[in-house]
């Protein structure tokens, strides 16, 4: 697994590197390593015997996750380089090269300058997601969660939009005061373990036996909460999200709504709720209050915009409040729920955002006021339009209904109240969607206007996320045995 | 005797420190202030510095204060300069300076007035002060030649530019 | 044959997928083949299916679809006589609508998609009514609701049609919502969303009015009320018409405006267990039914006409639910599609040959000019006045009848429904007599072709003798008592379409009652108006949801929230500023703070040293 | 000589130093304040090496000549230029520091 790293993390350099040579030479190189990475991946998975998906992750025991890897890094302090990989990893590790991949096919033609730079950032910021997806010691959590920052930083600030240095800013502003405050946490919960057992420990099965006096886990875990749901971004915390995506570009914004918000969704899970159990079930009535708040805020949001990628943005918010209900519902329905709303947000607002690029690639704007009728010019990507905005409204058959509705299925057994408020939240999120696609794709159009169509990349990349979506929708079991083990592991009353 | 020879020198040194630091015109400041060096010299003859008095005079009244001197001359301040003088010394803004000179002071004698002793009135010879000096304060030594260098390098950058303005060359 | 279950709606399903990404290679004949062929496969499917039944549901499972926890849905089917019902109707009427658009949209430039998107209906709408769960129950439900939010947008370069595509998905979705919430609530009692498993559980585990059971059956009537377009959920419906006719045949009368129907009635045994529930479903199909046709009589668009009357008519569906009359509903449902479709398609029919005029103030005198249209249509309206022996008047009656028996309230329900059909006479023959007698307005440039005669002709036959039909709903409703209400019930029943038929022809043909004056008095206007705007219904929401909704969106556009963190950023300028302020520059400023500091220093000092 | 006395006298000197550098706007004078106060610590220094009799007080009251001998010249050619550029000896004129 530590190749699979080191794969990424040298690919960056060689595709700055390879820039000298030729400008087009960064774009193949990258997208060889990607395809290598995943190559790599699958072949390393496809060698494990199949029982092995069904063991239950336990803490003790490296033999029952999917990969394990060991290394000491700095002892004096309990800290090691260690990574594992279990089924909820490995569906985001997956996920994540995949939309690597996506992001790469999304630039191809719109980064023009400096184009090695920009892969190797691009790389880099996989590197640092991938290494979030796998570490379980909490000291190389954090440091892959703040590395993955600073190459995102760069794209939006180097090849983002016309107001991109006060995007970038504050994207790195928020994330970075609130990834302060999880290392405080992380720092307290080994200096406690070190005052109980004499030994400071960093390692996430250490730390998941210890248990704190409630008062200071609470105080512990609000650390975690507040970085995670920055991350996330729930509400009111997500005022960085919209300004970010709007000026990244289109690979930066996959990226980010892609992947780079989910690592928030694993913190939580992984980390924020098993690590203080007691805590997080006391705080889970105000967690999911936000949750609820930002379905409904960002669904009202999203629609009040006239700028494409903003919409999306908000829509991100709204789909944010799902996971964050589902997280904190912690039982094992919302629980599948908010994991497979990872990964089917993750490709549907990849797409809206891919679909964005290439109107603001053609158009030259993302006011959708100059938009309308499109789809009399480019029908193919009308017709992607309205696919991706069928899925992100949650119509059954494609990954986000499943989401939506174990979400919620999940919830209404512990706080029907809340899944009444989030219910509203399906009506709204019809409305923000459909207004979208009438704004930009439907109504009175131009034949004259110059947009080219889809070109067979972008329709093959269209196509591939289709028919994940549509896989999704219809046949989420694979997906959802891959990654009960995990859940089960994870939620009180599993064997430890 | 001695005694009172300290406490002449002490007045002195007050009266004409205060003289100095009230005068308009600068010239005659300066002359109280070289008056002020000279009965402080005379102190530290009395408690037993004697190269320090020399030193006191030498360097002090004596180097420095021509410095003073020069840029008095080269600025030719004038009637005029008097009078700008006279307006911004205003009993008014001695009121606030006062006040914290004053407190500052009483702080200070507050906090001495626990100390007794004498100086010894036994001449440390300057041999000895050699010796010390290079002995074990050779490194302040060398931090001083290296402030000295500063010092010098520095007054002469900023003196350049004066004087390359005379030659009428454009500096900066 | 029970194996090929899964062909019926895979069939439209594989149509619409190689419309989709094959409709830049296909010609449009290979487009209608494949359109209409594929939905008529199906039907021979259900054909088969219903000639080898046997009376036993079938079943079958095609594979797990989600299974986490205590939740294990499948895509599975379960076909019973209800299902058979409506199987039959979706594709023989859809194969028959299927049929006529070939014609009706000829020479459109989005004839692929236009096909994919109705196969993809049908197949959303088969998939709804064979699930055997809830679950795969709601994905066809939305399912169809998502194809007519693509067809009512079908032409969508038109913002009106657009707006009321919008406008129908919204609405629905507000009941789906509802109906979702319905689902989650049964899977906490029961732990199982499969409909043949919750109904034991329910009747074994709550007595008769329990409080969950009325909640939870309330919410799927949230459900219902919302797809079939029932108060108050109806508004979408009359502006749904912006679609293209066929459209408006299959998805608005036909089929899915009658999934609500099909899911009270698929879970009846809950309904049974909430009487509470029951007597609102018939309240709602009552009121709805009045107002609706109140509605309908003061509409010029002939589409709308029948749109407020296809409302009118499911309300009579919920009244029959509502009291009981179960298999009456359900065969109201298939007559009504049947003779619905029959109208809708004539209409069409009409409007194609009369260059897309909606207004029936401009028609006129038809009669001779479009016999074909004509013939379909006057017996398409006797059928929905349910004049006696059409098969109109065999459903209807029996619901009708079977209200004047509900205990309580029963004559009161049976007074307005036979108000109601007094009124469905009228408004039909208004129809009939405007359209096609009288002063031609405007004259036809064409006439339907084979493609879309055949359709017509063969509905003509089904509304007509559709009442003779039998169907097969016995062993899955509970047996309904029955009833021999009294003589002059019977009759009244009977007659009153009659009067309303005599009444309209007084009004609109004889002219023998000039009804202008009584419309134009101030009263008459007012109410004119009134019920023109469907009882000011659209404009309440505007005022309730819709502006308000408008209104929080501006108000929160420039998102308060980040506000917040302007106003940290402003304290920290704020300290910026004040702290670079004391910067001035000024030597003697700084020498006095800085003794003042020494002087605190000191101080300090001095208290620490004891003093 | 009671060691109080000569520390009271350098604190004076000291005192009045201070007072000067605050009041004064001319930099001739500022310049002329600093000379004071440095003399006067020095004069606290030496003091008390007087006490101890030992050399140290008077080897950093070299240190301190060295310091005022520094900072004297570059003062001064720091007035002139002052001079040469406002045409004002006053240093509240001289705000260019201003954050």
């Amino acid at each position: 697994m530590i190749y699979l790293l080191l794969i990424l993390l040298l690919g960056g350099g060689l595709a700055w590197a390879s820039e000298r040579w030729n400008p087009q030479a960064p774009r193949w190189v990258a997208l060889g390593v990607v395809g290598f990475a995943l190559l790599y991946l699958t072949v390393a998975v496809a060698r494990l015997p199949v029982e092995q998906f069904s063991l239950l992750p336990a803490a003790s025991q490296p033999d029952t996750w999917l990969a394990h890897t060991r290394i000491d890094w700095m002892p004096r302090f309990g800290i090691h380089f260690e990574l594992a990989l279990d089924g909820l990893s490995l569906t985001l590790v997956a996920l994540t090269l995949l939309l690597g991949l996506i992001a790469l096919s999304a630039s191809w033609a719109e980064i023009e300058q400096r184009t090695g730079f920009f892969q190797a950032n691009l790389l880099w910021s996989l590197t640092g997601v991938v290494g979030v997806f796998m570490a379980l010691d909490l000291f190389l959590f954090f440091v892959f969660y703040e590395v993955m920052l600073v190459p995102m930083y760069l794209l939006i600030a180097i090849w983002g939009h016309e107001a991109r240095s006060y995007a970038s800013m504050k994207f790195f502003i928020f994330t970075q005061a609130s990834g302060l405050l999880m290392l405080v946490s992380i720092v307290v919960l080994a200096y406690q373990h070190a005052l109980q057992t004499g030994s400071f420990s960093f390692s996430y099965f250490d730390l998941l036996d210890h248990r704190l006096d409630p008062a200071l886990a609470f105080w512990v875990m609000l650390g975690f909460f507040l970085a995670f749901t920055v991350k996330l971004p729930g509400f009111p915390f997500h005022t960085w999200l919209p300004d970010a995506h709007t000026q990244a570009p289109t690979a930066g914004s996959v990226l980010l709504a892609g992947i780079l918000l989910k690592t928030g969704a694993y913190g939580l899970l992984r980390f924020a709720i098993p690590l203080f159990p007691e805590a997080a079930a006391e705080f889970a009535p105000v967690a999911m209050a936000l949750g609820a708040a930002g379905i409904i805020y960002g669904a009202v949001l999203a629609f009040a915009q006239s700028d494409f990628k903003r919409l999306v943005a908000y829509s991100s918010v709204s789909h944010m409040g799902f996971i964050l209900l589902g997280l904190y519902a912690w039982n094992s329905l919302a629980v599948q729920g908010a994991i497979v709303q990872m990964v089917a947000h993750g490709l549907s607002t990849a797409a809206l955002f891919m679909i964005a690029g290439s109107l603001q690639q053609r158009m030259h704007t993302r006011d959708m006021g100059r938009m309308g009728g499109l789809w009399l010019n480019a029908p193919r990507m009308g017709a992607c339009a309205l696919f991706f905005t069928m899925a992100s409204l949650g119509l059954p058959g494609l990954g986000n209904f499943v989401a939506e509705f174990l979400v919620l299925l999940g919830l209404f057994q512990v706080a029907p109240r809340m899944a009444v408020i989030a219910a509203v939240g399906l009506v709204t999120g019809a409305v923000y969607s459909l207004i979208m696609l009438q704004r930009s794709f439907q109504g009175p159009g131009d034949p004259e206007r110059a947009v080219p169509d889809y070109g067979r990349r972008e329709l093959a990349t269209m196509l591939l996320m289709v028919a994940l979506l549509i896989w999704l929708g219809v046949n989420p079991q694979p997906l959802l045995e891959l990654t009960q083990p995990t859940v089960d592991s994870l939620l009180p009353g599993a064997t430890p | 005797m001695i005694l009172a020879l300290f406490y002449v020198a002490a007045a002195i040194a007050l009266l004409s420190t205060a003289m100095a630091l009230s005068r308009t015109n600068a010239t005659h400041a300066l002359i109280y202030l070289i008056m002020s060096l000279l009965s402080v010299a005379v102190i530290f003859f009395i408690i037993g510095a004697p190269f320090a008095a020399a030193l006191e005079i030498v360097i002090y009244a004596g180097a420095i204060m021509v410095l003073f001197v020069f840029v008095i001359m080269m600025l030719n301040l004038g009637e005029a300069g008097q009078i700008r003088e006279r307006e911004w010394l205003k009993p008014r803004s001695w009121i606030l300076p006062g006040i914290f000179a004053a407190a500052l002071l009483a702080e200070l004698l507050v906090l001495e007035n626990g100390l007794s002793g004498t100086t010894t009135g036994v001449a440390v010879e300057p041999k000895t002060v050699g010796l010390t000096l290079f002995g074990p304060y050779v490194l302040a030594v060398e931090l001083a030649s290296m402030l000295l260098l500063a010092g010098l390098v520095g007054a002469y950058h900023v003196g350049r530019s004066f004087l390359a303005r005379d030659r009428g060359v454009k500096h900066q | 044959m029970t194996d090929l279950l899964w062909l019926i709606p895979a069939l439209p399903l594989a149509s619409a997928t190689l419309l989709i990404l094959g409709s830049q290679w296909l010609g449009p004949r290979w487009v209608a083949t494949l359109g209409v062929g594929s939905v008529g496969a199906a039907g021979l499917c259900v054909l088969f299916t219903t000639l080898q039944w046997q009376g036993a549901p079938l079943q079958q499972t095609l594979w797990t679809w989600i299974q986490v926890g205590e939740l294990s849905a499948g895509v599975s089917f379960y076909v019973d006589g209800l299902t058979l019902v409506m199987m039959s109707v979706i594709t023989g009427v859809g194969f028959l609508i299927h049929l006529y658009s070939a014609e009706f949209m000829a020479g459109d430039t989005s004839y692929a998609r236009y096909f994919a998107y109705l196969n993809l209906f049908v197949a959303a709408m088969l998939t709804l009514v064979m699930a055997d769960n809830l679950l795969l129950l709601f994905f066809g439900w939305e399912g169809v609701g998502a194809c007519s939010y693509l067809l009512v947008g079908f032409w969508h370069f038109d913002a009106a049609n657009g707006a009321a595509a919008r406008k129908a998905f919204v609405v629905t979705r507000v009941g789906d919502a509802a109906m979702a919430l319905g689902l989650f609530l049964l899977f906490r009692e029961f732990g199982t969303l499969d409909i043949q498993a919750l109904s034991a559980a329910a009747n074994a585990r709550w007595e008769v009015g329990n409080p969950t059971a009325v909640l939870a059956t309330a919410l799927l009537l949230g459900g219902a009320v919302g797809k079939s377009a029932q108060l108050p959920l109806h508004t979408w419906l009359p502006d749904a018409m912006a679609g293209p006719t066929p459209v408006s045949a299959l998805i608005h009368a036909a089929t899915m405006v009658t999934a609500g129907v099909y899911l009270v009635a698929r879970t009846h045994e809950l309904f049974l267990l909430a009487p509470p529930t029951l007597t609102a479903v018939a309240v709602i199909g009552l009121f709805t039914l009045l107002l609706a046709a109140f509605t309908a009589l003061c509409q010029h668009d002939i589409k709308r006409i029948l749109a407020w009357s296809t409302i009118s008519q499911i309300g009579y569906m919920f009244l029959g639910l509502g009291v009981g009359a179960w298999s009456a509903s359900i065969f109201h449902l298939m007559t009504h599609a049947f003779f619905k479709a029959l109208l809708f398609l004539a209409a069409g029919a009409v409007i194609h040959c009369l260059h897309h005029e909606h207004d029936i103030r401009n028609m006129g005198g038809l009669r001779s000019r479009l016999p074909v249209v004509f013939l379909s249509f006057l017996i398409g309206a006797a059928a929905l006045s349910a004049l006696p022996l059409t098969s109109g008047f065999f459903s209807k009656d029996l619901i009708v009848l079977a209200a004047f028996e509900a205990p309580g309230i029963g004559p009161w329900l049976w007074a307005g429904a036979v108000l109601g059909a007094f009124l469905t006479a009228l408004y039909s023959f208004r129809l009939v007599f405007v359209v096609f007698f009288g002063r031609a307005n405007t004259l036809p440039d064409r006439q339907p072709g084979p493609a879309m005669a055949t359709p017509l002709s063969v509905l003509c036959v089904f509304s007509l003798a559709g009442g003779w039909l039998g169907i097969p709903v016995a062993n899955v409703f509970p047996a309904e008592g029955e009833g021999h209400p009294a003589l002059w019930v019977e009759a009244v029943s009977i007659g009153i379409p009659l009067l309303g038929l005599a009444l309209a022809y007084a009004l609109f043909l004889g002219r023998r009652w000039d009804a202008s004056g009584l419309v134009e008095s101030p009263l008459g206007q007012a109410f004119y108006r009134f019920w023109h705007a469907g009882w000011r219904v659209d404009g309440l929401y505007d005022r309730l949801w819709v502006k308000p909704f408008l209104v929080l969106t501006v108000l929160l556009k420039s998102e308060p929230v980040d506000r917040l963190y302007g106003a940290v950023v402003a304290l920290c300028q704020l300290c910026y500023e004040g702290l670079s302020r004391s910067q001035s520059g000024r030597l003697r400023q700084y020498a006095t703070v800085m003794a003042a500091g020494v002087i605190v220093l000191l101080g300090v000092v001095w208290r620490a040293a004891g003093g | 000589m009671p060691l109080e006395h000569v520390l009271g006298l350098a604190s004076l000197l000291f005192a009045l130093g201070l007072t000067g550098l605050m009041v004064r706007r001319n930099i001739l004078f500022v310049l002329m304040s600093l000379e004071v106060m440095l003399n006067s610590a020095a004069l606290a220094f030496v003091a008390a090496g007087a006490h101890w009799g030992q050399p140290d007080g008077q080897v950093v009251f070299m240190l301190v000549l060295t310091v005022a001998a520094a900072e004297v010249s570059v003062g001064l050619g720091l007035v002139l230029q002052i001079q040469r550029r406002f045409h004002t000896l006053d240093i509240d004129d001289a705000t260019r520091l201003r954050g």
